[in-house]
């Protein structure tokens, strides 16, 4: 689609050929209100998207500059503190986001496609958790599950199994605050898809389930990779939930966030820094294969407006 | 998958349902043969189609294969999509935008049926070839043209060798050629199937040619179910004549009188061959613009046996390429007549031309008035 | 904060304060605006380090308390604080254990029973470093046996970066013990804990030293640090179960 | 759509009638195969959704079984520390939704529907504050806005403006960690709006920016409304950014969660509580008032699907 | 809006544009008039209506209004299509999901000229009332028949009152009264307009009765444009004939002799009226299913001069509705002949009888052979 001809700007407007519009075109007829009224959206596209990425640009880049100098990469990524941290980071936050998909995806799907009573309601309810201060959730977490939490007893005396202060705890502290957004995600994703089309596959003799996998969740892919990305990155940063129901426990429940607050504790903000670039490092090398494999996966045009 | 062996009709509808602006009742049932729904934008076809395929849920009554009940509000039976085993082409085509036209196709293959990948491409490719898609297979809904997409639908309900086939508008975007073809090929497949057929269209022609027996919906009711021909001579009323194209629908009053059966019509007494309205009935005559001859003056009359003579004036000529419809005014009245372009050429017809013409009463239908 | 009309009596005095002086800070300001009056307090309340590093990173203020010493070096290192800090005020440790004391705690050598949950704040964290201090000086002491703070981090289940953290776990019955702060079982925790009381010679003082911050009001700083420092001020601290100042 | 006969069960299924087959429309034919595997994934759906549901939701009620017998209620609500905390995050919070809707939609537009080179680095580094752990994002803030930060002497001496510590670094700080949640979302949404609806209203005369408004935007609303909501949440909810970059100055930057922060720090765990169910129900609120007006903008069938 | 005042065409393309299985590469122009574009699915229609209409960009090439350069690769103009001030009708509607059918109507006139909402809404009225919609006024898409979604795609299309109006098949989802009725609208609209018209479709009747002339296009190119009867009689090429429904194309070869012209044919000599192909020139004879007429046995012959006689076997019967194909096998060739049913009624066909044809000379067409 999309057609090219003669040199054209190398940002290249993907479906509207508005923009497309060269100088010459307008043939000295232009009328001025026409011209404004065309450009003056465009000004304040970009104009709109160069503050915001400003904005959200430069503080980023502000961790690298004042951590760089300091050259204290090579020591920190042979330090067994970070090394430990960053895997269980890694480790957990997959976990996280495999239950979260898992366990989302049902959740998002029961909203965008029944209608039941309480579906708004439920709606946000699992908003929630994604209101509260990181440190109340950990406690709420602590209140649930905890030794004298409403579920904890229980889960000691039958499976015996004592939460806080496991990994398993990092999981679920990460867990809460990061699958509402995987969920919110999804069900817009579900809400996008057209019916018929689930119509349609169910004509041609396609159950529900594979009609799902086949026709939803790949038209609702963008979404659903959106959600996922979300749900990764809050779990990834989380700090306060953790520490509060996980504890700090190296190599067990000391994640990334967590290593670098201890490093900010203990006075040594660059040090900290440092270990915040490596945060940022990894995260962004993760988030740009993630993509590019799902890319490869879909033959770069799973989808229809690809 | 054997052929039903079966008393009752392979497909048996009797469904109401309740729309914004329209109660739709459609009753009808038919054997392993193609029907075609013929009717007005709007009087419930697709909806039709729809409930039958388990798409829409009826609000009451039944539709019953000849091995599954799909739906019975009396017995509280809705049976699953998935199980009725209907091939289905909705009037929109629904591709599934994010699969090639060969996917789309081997989709139903290979997720409904499980079979495995290699027969499944064989048999896809197979079936873009016959609908001349060959070249297209790897093209993705949004690039491929209005016509190829529907190909691609009806490949894709037919993949599966469905127990019934409901088509909505099949063949809509089709050229005159591809669509012959295809029809040719559909025939061959119910045949070989020995499946019912249900499709519908808005074309006389598609209709006539393609199904056997044709039922009429209006505002929503199978108003004649019938074969084509008898639809297009008898048609049960005026609004089912008006639209399997009766162009001359004349008010008259019947008269038999001593030599035969007469109607009086503004344009005069029109003899027609058989009526069973009692004397005095009012009735509406429908003339079929080919059941009207158009004489050239001084041309012998002979062979015109059980014909009504009117004169008139031609007050309009349109080239409709195949045919020429030629309008004359007779009585204040307007009649339309048909002529193939040969004839008309022949007649060297000009508008304002005074006329003569024929009534075939071979061809005439009288239904009572009002109906 | 440093508003130019200090001079006449009148302005505002920005207090950064670690967070666990809240309560007695805002206790002191109601008095101490009584006294001078005009002159109105705002405060900072955060963590030690996240005040340090505000004010390294330029924020403005007046005065800086901080819980700890490292923290104020920090400051000190920063450029940031003028003057020597001033020890203000002084807290000492304690050990917490839920009120129904799951693991039977009941002196300080049951920490390092076998399979007691254990959480204190982090070496980084000041009350993280007295506590190893704490646990160094009894194993010192034949009575614990040398390998008493080995046993005792054995049983370590979190380093928590705060203490407030180590509260409400205990207080949430999750950890068997935790030490903290005496100032630390308020009224709040005090139904839900009970205190083990960790005998003077291996208790270890915290010092809160005060500073004024550069570029601040220096006069409203240091009326303010004065207040802080005298009697009235330490009463008020004192009844939020600060010790002492050493005389 | 979706007709009903008989009796229903009260959930109903929205788009799919699958679902609605009733147990005699088996006729003794079902076969066991295709009985499982139509049901088994339904007990899933609903197995998966229950547990996801009682795990988000248990400890949010633990808050409030915690916080009601306290009966602290009417003495916090008349407290004017949690007055202005709660006005402030009120204010702040919808300052930076405002902020993340006016700059971040621009910018998912840019990502959706423009194709230029490093279009997918950008995307991956506008996911980056949500991986930072929010104290590093406070710290970051500083490094960048601060007075001794890169932009913080022009903006200081070309301005007069100090950001730190003013009402604005809340809402900048809010804006940071929130605003990629809106246009992750965003982003996705517009990506599932059909372009040829966009070409369509072009050949009906219709700008481009209109276009956008009368199109675009309500076919991507359900998305949009979830990233909103989203960026709401994250922002109500944030912490550790706003003490670090913003203070806890009280009626100045201490939002709902300084507040319960400084309460829980001065050792009042069920006072904190009690201010954590505040922020709960008043959320919740929000929420629910916000999606019944959206619902009633669109009159209710704002969407194709709906 | 005032007429514009212009020397050149309203309307001129001349563009090229490769795509993935064709190369697109049409030219053509035109005034004030309706021009169908006709030609088998796949040719490039749609392509070249989304090209004028600047929702796809032409690789090279130019198109020209008479007011404006709506796209020119050389001086690297690429007007946007708000500017183009065409009405298109896409060929999948393309309708707004999220408005009503009033709604998508009052849409251009709201935001693309900013009438008052009054203003806009008596006149979206008033083009739904004229598309028999009145009462789905309220209604979104996907609450419409086909036929009703493409209606308010039409009104939509029409309601800006465009300069240049592009419908890619506007009329295909609707039954033939429908049909007939919005042509006779858009006839007038286009004369009260007078601007031009340029619709797509598949129905050849569609194109000889609402356009004047008719391109035809194969393959990407258009191979003929010309006034409809021109074309059905006259076609350029084989490809083009069988096209437009030419049913027999007989190879044959030119031979002059003392009385006329005639072409040797499988089926015998058959005479020709006229021809510009040398004696001995290889040649495509079309026969036209009505330039075949058939003779009962006995029936004098007098009034068929100009005609060759050729006898044969019927070798099938089709009822089309509106006329009944003969196929007749005449020396091993099939030959199509076209008769009105009244016509067929009246000679009495059965599959198996022989039969006499007559080949009206008036009526052939010669092509060079491989054209
Ligand atoms: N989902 C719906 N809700 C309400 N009314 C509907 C819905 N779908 C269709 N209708 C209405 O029901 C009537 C029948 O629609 P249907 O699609 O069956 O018509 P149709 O006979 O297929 O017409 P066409 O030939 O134009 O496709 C129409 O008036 C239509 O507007
Ligand atoms: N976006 C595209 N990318 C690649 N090929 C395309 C694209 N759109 C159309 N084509 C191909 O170009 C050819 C012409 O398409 P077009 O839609 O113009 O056909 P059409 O003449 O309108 O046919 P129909 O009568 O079936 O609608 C087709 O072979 C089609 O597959
Ligand atoms: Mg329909
Ligand atoms: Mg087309």
């Amino acid at each position: 689609m999309g057609a090219t001809f003669g040199a054209m700007n190398e940002i290249r407007v993907l479906t509207d050929p508005d923009l497309v519009v060269t100088p010459s075109s307008s043939h000295g007829r232009r009328q001025p209100g026409i011209g404004m009224r065309l450009a003056s959206p465009r000004v304040f596209l970009w104009l709109a998207s160069a503050i915001l990425l400003a904005f959200l640009l430069v503080p980023l880049a502000a961790i690298f500059i004042r951590a760089i100098p300091s050259g204290a990469f090579n020591d920190s990524l042979g330090d067994p503190v970070v090394r430990e941290a960053l895997q269980l980071s890694l480790v957990t936050t997959a976990l996280t986001l495999l239950v979260a998909i898992v366990l989302g995806t049902p959740v998002a799907y029961l909203l965008a496609r029944y209608r039941f009573r309480g579906r708004d309601t439920l709606d946000t309810l699992i908003e929630l958790p994604m209101v509260l201060p990181p440190a109340v959730a950990g406690v709420a977490l602590l209140m649930a599950f905890g030794r004298r939490g409403i579920l904890g007893p229980t889960l000691s005396t039958v499976f015996g199994l004592e939460i806080p202060f496991t990994t398993l705890a990092v999981v679920m502290a990460q867990t809460f605050v990061a699958a509402p957004f995987f969920i919110k995600a999804a069900k817009a994703g579900f809400e996008s898809v057209d019916p018929d089309l689930e119509h349609v596959a169910a004509t041609l003799g396609i159950s529900r389930i594979q009609t799902f996998w086949s026709v939803t969740v790949p038209l609702s892919l963008p979404a659903l990779m959106g959600g996922a990305v979300m749900a990764w990155a809050r779990a990834l940063g989380e700090f306060g939930a953790t520490i509060m129901f996980a504890g700090n426990f190296m190599g067990r429940t000391q994640t990334m966030p967590l290593a670098i607050y201890q490093t900010m504790e203990s006075g040594r903000l660059n040090a900290a820094l440092v270990l915040s670039s490596i945060l940022i490092v990894v995260s962004f090398s993760v988030l740009i294969i993630f993509k590019g494999l799902a890319r490869f996966a879909a033959g770069d045009i799973g989808r229809p407006n690809a | 998958m054997q052929p039903a062996i079966s008393a009752g009709p392979m497909l048996d509808v009797d469904i109401t349902k309740r729309l914004a602006t329209l109660d739709l009742a459609v009753v009808f049932s038919l054997d392993a043969e193609v029907l075609a729904l013929f009717g007005p934008s709007g009087s419930g076809k697709s909806m039709t189609l729809k409930m039958i395929a388990g798409i829409e849920t009826p609000d009451r009554g039944h539709i019953r294969s000849a091995e599954h009940t799909f739906f019975d509000s009396g017995a509280g039976v809705n049976l699953a999509p998935q199980r009725r085993r209907v091939g289905y082409v909705p009037q929109h085509y629904a591709l599934f935008p994010h699969l090639t036209a060969l996917e789309n196709v081997t989709f139903p293959l290979r997720k409904g049926l499980r079979w495995p990948a290699g027969r499944a491409r064989d048999r896809a490719h197979e079936l873009l070839e016959m609908f001349g898609l060959a070249d297209r297979a790897h093209a993705r809904p949004r690039q491929l043209s209005g016509g190829q997409q529907q190909r691609v639908s009806l490949g894709r309900a037919l993949a599966g060798e469905p127990d019934i086939l409901l088509l909505d508008e099949p063949f809509a975007a089709l050229d005159a050629p591809i669509r012959a073809e295809l029809r040719q090929e559909f025939r061959a497949i119910q045949q070989r199937l020995q499946i019912p057929v249900l499709f519908v269209t808005h074309d006389l022609e598609e209709a006539a040619s393609l199904a056997g027996r044709m039922a009429v919906v209006i505002d929503g009711a199978v108003r004649q179910l019938d074969l084509t021909r008898t639809i297009l001579d008898r048609p049960v009323d005026r609004q089912v004549a008006q639209f399997v194209g009766a162009r001359n629908i004349v008010p008259g009053a019947v008269r038999r009188h001593s030599t035969g059966i007469c109607a009086d019509t503004p344009i005069g007494a029109i003899g027609i061959a058989a009526t069973s309205l009692k004397d005095g009935a009012r009735a509406d005559i429908i003339i079929r613009p080919d059941a009207i001859r158009i004489i050239r003056p001084g041309r012998p009359l002979d062979q015109l046996r059980d014909a009504t003579m009117v004169s008139g004036t031609i007050s309009d000529l349109i080239d409709h390429g195949t045919r020429i419809a030629v309008f004359a005014t007779v009585e204040g009245t307007l009649l339309e007549a048909s002529l193939s372009p040969t004839a008309a050429g022949r007649l060297e017809l000009r508008i304002g031309d005074p006329i003569q013409l024929a009534i075939l009463q071979a061809y005439l239908h009288v239904i009572p008035a009002g109906a | 904060g440093n508003n130019d009309d200090a001079a006449d009596g009148g302005g505002e005095i920005t207090v950064f304060a670690a967070a666990s002086l809240t309560d007695a800070f805002n206790d002191l300001k109601a008095d101490f605006e009584t006294e001078h009056p005009g002159v109105t307090i705002t405060y900072n309340f955060g963590g030690s380090q996240q005040l340090a590093t505000q004010l390294v990173e330029g924020a403005r203020a007046d005065v800086f308390a901080s819980a700890n010493y490292t923290q104020m070096e920090v400051a000190q290192d920063g450029d940031v604080v003028e003057g020597e800090p001033r020890l203000f005020s002084r807290n000492r440790l304690a050990i917490i254990v839920p009120n129904d004391n799951p693991a039977d705690i009941s002196e300080p050598p049951d920490l390092a029973q076998p399979g007691t949950k254990l959480v204190v704040a982090a070496e980084a964290v000041p009350v993280g470093g007295y506590t190893l201090e704490v646990l160094d000086k009894m194993s010192a002491d034949p009575e614990f046996g040398e390998d008493f703070r080995a046993n005792v981090e054995a049983n370590f289940v979190s380093l928590e970066d705060n203490v407030r953290q180590v509260v409400s776990k205990v207080a949430l019955g999750e950890a068997d013990a935790g030490v903290v702060y005496v100032t630390d079982v308020t009224a709040d925790v005090a139904p839900q804990v009970e205190l083990v009381e960790i005998p003077e010679e291996f208790n270890v003082i915290a010092e809160y030293p005060i500073a004024m911050v550069q570029d601040g009001d220096a006069e409203l700083a240091n009326t303010f640090i004065d207040y802080v420092l005298s009697d009235a001020g330490q009463a008020i601290l004192q009844e939020y179960g600060f010790t002492e100042l050493p005389s």
